[in-house]
Order: structure tokens, then C-alpha cells, then sequence
């Protein structure tokens, strides 16, 4: 079980700002790959990854990055802070 | 060094005031503090978002750099969440230093971190519609100079 | 835009907190504080001399130019004279701008230039008799990036 | 006659602040001559050029700038604000 959060645009999308999910995906991007297939809302809030950043366990990371023993991954745009 | 990330408004003389008072031995106090902008009267207000564990974790950790990479006294970051009015601060980055070229050097390197790195996302609401604010490539090319 | 030359104190979080509250349509406020340094224990007290008419001319010639060179809302220039104690603010300058760029290159191109072009010197009072401080090849150097 | 101002060590080695003075001298650099020819003070205050500084009526200038029209001179040591 993983905890997923989205911020900003990505929350809004998706329609939810937090959830457990049972995965088994090896990266980021595979468990990007399992979000899109469940609904047009997930297709729709992962189209762009470009535009996307990820954190895991609260440090940024890659959409490469292997998803072993991390409890909490995070999607969100571009950061805006200042 | 504080890290402070708040709803709450703060005083930015008092914040000031207090950051030099306390900062011995520094001859030169910088400060920088972000307003929210009207937009020539078009904007309502701004909303804030941000990721409550990460956000603190990584103002922490670029306040440790700029420690690091400069002859700091003391630093100080304060920023701001939820909604804003035109007018009202953002927030806040002060730095201590012995010398003005080290205080100057990590107030910039500070805020251009924050602005691309902390986990703050801002939605500016005006009369018709909220829009998110758009990363610019130009605060991603600031970064590239650290 | 104020420039004040003045033998009297001044309350910087007073100070920054106005000049921040009338910067209408600003974005960005950047502060430079400027302090005595105690010289771990050594300094008993800072006398600043000045040359009166000049001075004030030789700010405001500064001010204005960094108003064309940078996209400025609103400038801030107070430098004290006379005897001050180690802690005390000697001066400070305040810019404010729609984008942090401008304020933060405002203030230090400011700095710059009252560091080596505004009349006045600075002389150390210490336990063993005083001192004029000495112009740094730095200071002079750091004209040169403007 | 022409003011002129003396500041810093510049003030202490001669002994006082400011001065009328009589001249004809044509630059910054003969008034200088003269006042060195004058008293050992003035000799020791102008003893180097280099680390000196002059203001013509409150502008910056330079030991070679001419003096006629200017009502007031000032010497003094670098600069130390800020």
C-alpha cells in the first residue's frame, strides 16, 4: 500500500487530494501507467508528463525512480512558491 | 534559523526588526518580502497551496546550503499559505551575514530555490475565474546560476 | 523615492514596514541594513563623517539612476552620521519592484555606490586609540559589474 | 577666493575643516602645489595623490580638472559609506 497525493491542477483533475493505493509497479512511471488506465480523470490529469513534477517520500525525484519502500509519492505541477 | 510556514499574516518591520536585533556580529541584515500584486485592480485574491511535511523539509534544506555555500549569521524564511489579499506579504527571506556581498548572494539563492523548489502551488482568483500561476522558464534558468 | 542623511536613529522594522505598505503594485521589496560590527569586543564605538550638501546630491544622483536602469516602484536611502554604538544601524536602503530581479539588482547597485561614492568615512574607536577605515579594493571592484 | 573643505585624516593632518583661499591657480593639481609650498601640514596631507579624492562644487573630478567658475574644493580620502 502506497499513499498518493496530488496538489494544484493535478488535485483538481483527479478529484481527490489524497489516496492508499495497492500497487505493485516497479517505478513512477509504471504506477503512472496504472493510474491512467483506471479512468479518463487520471488520463486526463497524467497527459502531460513534462508538465508534472513527483516527490517521494517528501524529496523530489524522477518518473524513473524505483517505487521499493517508498510510503508516500506525490504528483504535482511546477512549483510557484516566492 | 527559522522556518516558518503559516496562514497566519506577519509583520514584516517587527520580523525584521527582531532578525537584526538578534543577529550579533552581522554588519549587514538583507531582506526580501514577496507582496501579492493586483494586477492593476484585476485580481480578488490569491490562494496558496501547499504539501505540509515537504514544504518545511525543503526550505530546511536549502536554508543548510545557503549556510554552507555562504558566511552566514542567521537566516530566516517565512512563507505563507491559503488565501491572500491584494497588498498583503507572501513572504519573507532575511540573511545575516558579516559582509554585504554573502548576505545579498543567499537572499537571491534563497528565493530563487523557493520559488522553484518549495512545494507551494498559487491560484490567483479574480473577478472572472481562478487561474494557477504558470512556472516561468526564467525562474527555472535563475537557478542554473548557483 | 526618500533619501534621508540624518544623525539620529532610525527604527528599520518601522522603516521597511511603510516603505513595503505605500509600494503599491510592487511585488518585490528588497531591504540592505547596514550595522556596526563590535569587532568581537574590540569596538567601542563608529564616528561617521560626512560632507553635507554633497552627500544628499550624491544619493539622489544614485537613486535616480538606478531608477532608469531597473523597472523600480519605489527607492529608500537613509545613512546616519555622528557617533554610533556597535548594534546600531548605520544605513539601509529599500527598493521595491514588480519583479524580485529588479529590486534585489536596485539595492545592490545601490550598495555599491554608497560604499564608494557617497562622501562619507568612517573611523573606529577602539580601547587603543582610533582608526580611519580603509577604502577596500573590493569595493572599488564591485563598481565595476554596473 | 574659493572654499575649500578638507575631511577625515585629510582635515586632521592640516588642522581644519574648511578655508578661504586666494588662488590664480589654473587646475586642481597647482592649487595643490600652492598649498603644499605653504606649511609642512599641508605638505604631509598631500604627501599622495593617489589616496586622495577631490570634489569640484559637490561633483567627483580629478587633480587635472580646471578651477575656473568653481567656488568650492574638496579633498579627502576614499570614500567609506554603506
Amino acid at each position: 500500500m502506497i499513499d498518493v497525493l496530488y496538489f494544484a491542477w493535478v488535485r483538481e483533475r483527479i478529484g481527490l487530494p489524497r489516496e492508499r493505493i495497492e500497487t505493485a509497479a516497479p517505478t513512477v512511471a509504471a504506477l503512472v501507467e496504472e493510474l491512467k488506465a483506471r479512468e479518463e480523470r487520471y488520463a486526463l490529469a497524467f497527459a502531460d508528463l513534462a508538465s508534472l513534477r513527483v516527490a517521494l517520500d517528501q524529496e523530489l525525484s524522477s518518473f524513473d525512480a524505483p517505487l521499493a519502500g517508498v510510503r508516500e509519492v506525490a504528483f504535482f505541477p511546477p512549483m510557484t512558491g516566492g | 534559523m527559522r522556518v516558518a510556514v503559516q496562514s497566519a499574516a506577519f509583520d514584516l518591520g517587527a520580523e525584521a526588526a527582531a532578525f537584526a536585533a538578534a543577529a550579533g556580529g552581522a554588519g549587514a541584515v538583507v531582506t526580501f518580502t514577496g507582496l501579492v500584486r493586483d494586477n492593476g485592480g484585476a485580481l480578488a485574491a490569491m490562494e496558496i497551496e501547499h504539501y505540509p511535511g515537504m514544504t518545511e523539509r525543503a526550505i530546511r534544506a536549502m536554508a543548510s546550503e545557503a549556510s554552507q555555500r555562504w558566511a552566514l549569521v542567521d537566516a530566516l524564511v517565512i512563507h505563507r499559505f491559503g488565501r491572500l489579499a491584494p497588498g498583503e506579504a507572501i513572504m519573507m527571506v532575511a540573511t545575516a551575514a558579516p559582509h554585504r556581498a554573502d548576505a545579498f548572494d543567499a537572499a537571491e539563492f534563497l528565493m530563487d530555490y523557493l520559488k522553484s523548489r518549495a512545494p507551494f502551488w498559487k491560484k490567483e482568483i479574480g473577478a472572472d475565474g481562478a487561474e494557477w500561476v504558470a512556472a516561468k522558464d526564467e525562474d527555472e534558468a535563475a537557478l542554473r546560476r548557483w
